[in-house]
């Protein structure tokens, strides 16, 4: 990974992770610069879920630490907030609401000035602006997909934390999201990813969760 | 994870001091009772009705100091996250609750012959009553999750903001005029009670406390069994057999 | 006996005090009878658990036993 | 603070498109309170004199059912846990969502009210007291409501919960207003009562939100 | 029918595991039977009068709560299409989910009804009559109900408020069973108003599965 | 496409199909014989899901026909649903039964006779067996698909209807699941799924959605 001289640094030390009273990984560490990728590999069950949570302020680590340019996050919670956008396996889409209202609602949550131009492109990009007066309920699963992924574009966050972010996409989308996380990058973001599928990252780093499970005599002792 | 939290001292110190509360509260059991039943005299309005009060005030204090320690737990345990704490809570509610039926069956039974009548929707009844909601909305929310923390954690949230019905219950017949009688034993300065009658309601009181105490051990103990039943069974239950991560290695538990 | 008849009449208020004390006893017992069956009921079911564990081990990983 | 506008705007545009909740409230609290009449027959001298009671108990109930839902929806589509990952405390939401909700179903409940106590035949000299009361009790009534609906977030069974949690915490309020009311009826000064109505929306206002909060965390864990 | 037990097996599992829906219906039932005293005052007189008509508008309160999420579950899971897809008839389905539904709730309400009646001083010769009403009145509910319940799942698709229509379907059972518990603690005889409680869940039986089946295959669109 | 002698026939002819007033697609054919496996390809929103829950009939067909085996479906509805297995988009995973509750009640409502040692294989197949007492709310996303894939193999249907079946799936599930359809075709089956990613099925037919989409005419009469 390469390191810039003004960028910014996430980092995560020794992070462990109990969900359901089970400890789902230990001692996990790494290190993100500005406009550097990650992947999240592993197997069903592994964590990668929980650690983009995690990662997102969600969770809170069992033991460990995450850390934004060498301070603690657990310090100042809304100031992490605001660096991250987060794409879950939920669309969080309003059924009763247009692709634009759903759309605006959050850009503006996220930064009140956003002007509507933003989301206009947003959903431009993402091939949604024909259906912007389309309430939420009639998407198929891809163009709700697609909806939820416009969040990124329609405010700036410099921390992009994605599940399974090509889930129900079609090639062409797939490339569009590809295409857009390089632009991401370009200009010194972040971004997280899992996936079981082949998107393809320049020069992303690999994680593969499995490693840090928890040797079962921890994994006893989660809690004592 | 939570090493600090050492529940193996906890054990220790429960299984050292519970036979003597155990035994303290035998013998302020029977001393009581002796006091309470045989050498006390009989009130001069109330007559040996009274007697009823040696368990019904009892009970009162410590449905109030159950609840109190409960929400003390539940602060310690949503500020420091100490997870002996969430049990505490979790092992003082159902003490509580059982006292607090005790204490409003009681009260009925006194109730009946000095005023007339079962129930009164006067303010302490009623906020006693509510204090006894409160403690099965406690348990039931505890057992809602499928997941114990998260019962845990929302359930001591609850217990923090019900405590405000304690001060409630306390000063209730002091800020509206009600049926039931206003605090004579536990007011500021002399206590307006006969000190042949002040005797064995202070035993019982004592030993109800002790006896609360001793509950609340074996209860502790009981929940930290129960936690490290489960955790193994969950290392059972996930791990894949063949798999590098799955296997039961390692040291049995301490 | 007629004393103890009158002592246990309660001034004729027999029907609510021992009622009381009646009650308490019984759920003063009764916690106890739950938490200690309880409490047991957990000891056994930990030990057996942890009797399985070990065995396991010393099969999968000979050598470094107890 | 615009934030705060933004989720209020967003909260009372679902409200009205979905077209359900404050027309459904307000139907429930009507219909619930034309029972009782059936329930307990049509003489005016009992119905005026229960008619506070009724018309408070219904209030109540009808401020829980709409309740249990405040957050689940939000909790259910995953918008609650992006609504945590805005720059906003989590707090000032439940304070928008509450406000929200008091706008869509409370401010009805009022409107409401003086028809209801007409049907009722309540004493015209209540009717004063009885807004009065439902102004302060209303959003108290809603404050303690969304803490109840944040607790049982994820929960088996929310519903009927939320019930079990939040009922005894509303019967004060209950207390006071009905007993206001009676007090006005009576000709009795209603001041005192009012007050500590007035006292426990000032306790629950920044209570509430912060339990509502820290429930809701939980829930995202 | 070896289908239909399993159905009602799996119901009855849910809500017993989910932390039993019974209990909590029962603890609300008993709450809001609670409340009123504190709405109406204490005295027994008043509270005896009415004691018929809030045990009855509470029972119909407690049934409609818990039934509203009769269906949605199943629907929002995806189960309600795979078991629209299985070889069972749809109606079977819902008389499945009704019977576990009124084995979980509307038991428990009866078994808890004569406790609340002593509560608030009823009348002894009313026991019967109110055992009898609520034991041919709470399936009729939770049949009626289930048809709204089904509806509702409907409406989110556009017919807005059908829901609406359950509670005044609930009226006539509540004026009958009213009705015939003050005609028993007055002596007078109850038997007509029983047999038109009795009519009526001998419609609602064949009628209510029809109409629901009908409103999940619309929501499943 | 090959035949099969003793082998049933599924049939569309002139399916056209009208989601929220708006017509997806029109004129649309296929004919699927025992062992066959039909693909359904397009971008987002061109209609796969739609054309899934028409085949199951949980969707009325605008205009055309299905047939079995020449008698059309819609004569026998009840026969048509034993015929089926789908897999959609939810899970329908009850949180509070565990794993093998949860596979046993669907099992049994297909075929009340049918054996626990069959979801016992069911669950072995999916690598889900060690997770038969864990609650359905527990597991992850991959879990619950894995669970959700085991009804497949729990009681028998000729017909799997698979709506986009690999998501959240980890590499090795995937193939377990093409050995699983590959066998199933093997016994006779027929399968139709839907997907946007690689899913290696021998001799699959291809129906590629966007095909059908109405000529905008059409559309623009589609009600009325
Ligand atoms: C169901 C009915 C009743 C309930 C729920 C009830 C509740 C309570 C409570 C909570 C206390 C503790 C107050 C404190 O420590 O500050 C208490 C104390 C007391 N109760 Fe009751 N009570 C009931 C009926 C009665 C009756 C009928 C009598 C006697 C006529 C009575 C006499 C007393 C006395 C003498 C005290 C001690 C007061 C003191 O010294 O602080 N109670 N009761
Ligand atoms: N419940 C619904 N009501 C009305 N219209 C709907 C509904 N669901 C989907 N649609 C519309 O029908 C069209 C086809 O949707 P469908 O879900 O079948 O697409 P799909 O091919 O499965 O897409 P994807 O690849 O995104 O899953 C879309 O344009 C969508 O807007
Ligand atoms: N809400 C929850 N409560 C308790 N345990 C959970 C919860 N969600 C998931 N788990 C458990 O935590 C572990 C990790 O789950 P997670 O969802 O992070 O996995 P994942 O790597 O994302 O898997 P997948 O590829 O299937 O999405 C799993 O074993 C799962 O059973
Ligand atoms: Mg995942
Ligand atoms: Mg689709």
């Amino acid at each position: 990974m390469t390191e810039g001289c003004l960028s910014s640094t996430f980092t995560a030390d020794g992070l462990a992770c109990v969900r359901g009273e089970r400890v789902v990984f230990t001692h996990l560490n790494f290190r993100l610069s500005s406009g550097e990728a990650l992947f999240l590999l592993g197997p069903n069950g592994s964590g990668k879920s929980s650690l983009l949570r995690l990662l997102a302020g969600l969770l809170k680590p069992a033991a460990g630490q995450l850390a934004w340019d060498g301070r603690p996050v657990s310090e100042d919670r809304e100031g992490h907030a605001a660096r991250i956008h987060y794409v879950g396996h939920h669309d969080a889409i309003k059924p009763v609401l247009s692709v634009l209202e759903n759309l605006r609602f959050w850009a503006r949550l996220h930064a009140p000035e956003a002007g509507d131009a933003r989301a206009q492109a947003a959903l431009e990009r993402f091939g949604l602006w024909h259906l912007r007066e389309v309430p939420g309920k009639l998407l198929s699963a891809g163009q709700k997909r697609r909806l939820n992924l416009a969040r990124l574009l329609a405010a700036e966050a410099p921390v992009w934390l994605l599940d399974e972010p090509s889930v129900a996409l079609d090639r062409a989308s797939v490339k569009t999201l590809e295409a857009v996380i390089a632009e991401h990058r370009a200009h010194g973001g972040m971004v997280v990813l899992s996936t079981h599928a082949d998107i393809d990252l320049p020069e992303a780093g690999r994680l593969y969760l499995d490693r840090f499970a928890p040797k079962p005599v921890e994994a006893a002792e989660a809690w004592i | 994870m939570h090493r600090f939290a050492n529940p193996a001292r906890f054990l220790r110190l429960a299984a050292a001091i519970q036979p003597w509360t155990a035994g303290a509260t035998l013998i302020l059991l029977g001393l009581g009772l002796y006091f309470g039943l045989v050498d006390s005299p009989a009130d001069y309005q109330q007559g040996e009705s009274v007697r009823i009060m040696y368990v019904h005030v009892p009970s009162a204090w410590l449905a109030m100091a159950a609840y109190s320690t409960m929400a003390a737990a539940s602060g310690v345990g949503i500020i420091w996250k100490h997870p002996l704490a969430d049990l505490v809570a979790k092992a003082a509610s159902p003490v509580g609750a059982a006292f607090t039926f005790v204490c409003l069956v009681t009260g009925s039974l006194w109730g009946k012959p000095m005023w007339g009548t079962w129930w009164a929707w006067d303010a302490r009844l009623t906020s006693m009553l509510i204090l006894f909601f409160l403690y099965l909305g406690h348990m039931a929310l505890l057992n809602a999750f499928d997941d114990p923390t998260r019962g845990a954690k929302a359930a001591g949230i609850l217990a923090l903001a019900g405590f405000v019905n304690i001060p409630i219950i306390k000063f209730s017949v002091d800020w509206w005029n009600t049926l039931h009688q206003p605090a004579s034993v536990s007011r500021v300065g002399m206590p307006a009670i006969d000190p042949a009658m002040l005797l064995p309601l202070m035993l019982m009181g004592l030993a109800f406390t002790t006896f609360f105490v001793t509950i609340l051990l074996m209860r502790v103990r009981s929940e930290i069994l129960a936690v490290k039943v489960r955790a193994i069974r969950l290392t059972q239950i996930h791990s894949v057999p063949g798999s590098a991560t799955g296997e039961l290695v390692g040291e049995s538990l301490r | 006996m007629t004393s103890l008849a009158t002592y246990f009449s309660m001034g004729g208020y027999a029907a609510f005090v021992w009622p009381s004390y009646a009650l308490t006893a019984v759920v003063m017992v009764g916690l106890v009878v739950v938490t200690w069956r309880g409490l047991k009921a957990r000891e056994a079911e930990l030990k057996a658990l942890q009797d399985v564990m070990p065995r396991r081990r010393a099969r999968t990983h000979e050598g470094q036993g107890q | 603070m615009s934030r705060l506008a933004e989720i209020v705007r967003r909260d009372l545009r679902l409200a009205l498109r979905q077209g359900s909740d404050s027309v459904m409230v307000v139907t429930f609290f009507v219909l619930t309170v034309v029972l009782f009449p059936f329930g307990l027959g049509p003489e005016a001298n009992l119905l005026e004199r229960t008619s506070a009671g009724v018309l408070w108990v219904t209030a109540l109930l009808a401020s829980m059912l709409s309740l249990d839902r405040l957050f689940l929806a939000d909790y259910e589509d995953g918008s609650l846990e992006l609504l945590a990952l805005t720059p906003t405390a989590l707090e000032l939401l439940v304070i928008g969502k509450v406000a929200a909700h008091w706008l869509t179903t409370g401010l009805p409940l009022i409107v409401a009210a003086p028809v209801l106590a007409v049907l009722l035949h309540m004493n015209a000299d209540g009717f004063g007291t009885l807004l009065f009361t439902m102004l302060l009790g209303t959003p108290t009534l809603s404050l303690v409501g969304a803490m109840g609906a944040a607790l049982v977030l994820g929960a088996r069974r929310g519903g009927v919960l939320l019930s079990l949690l939040v009922l005894p915490l509303y019967i004060p309020v209950l207390i006071f207003g009905v007993g206001a009311i009676d007090a006005a009826v009576q000709g009795l000064p209603a001041r005192g009562l009012l007050l500590l109505l007035g006292g426990m929306l000032m306790a629950a206002l920044p209570l509430a939100p912060w339990a509502a909060a820290a429930a809701l965390r939980q829930a995202l864990e």
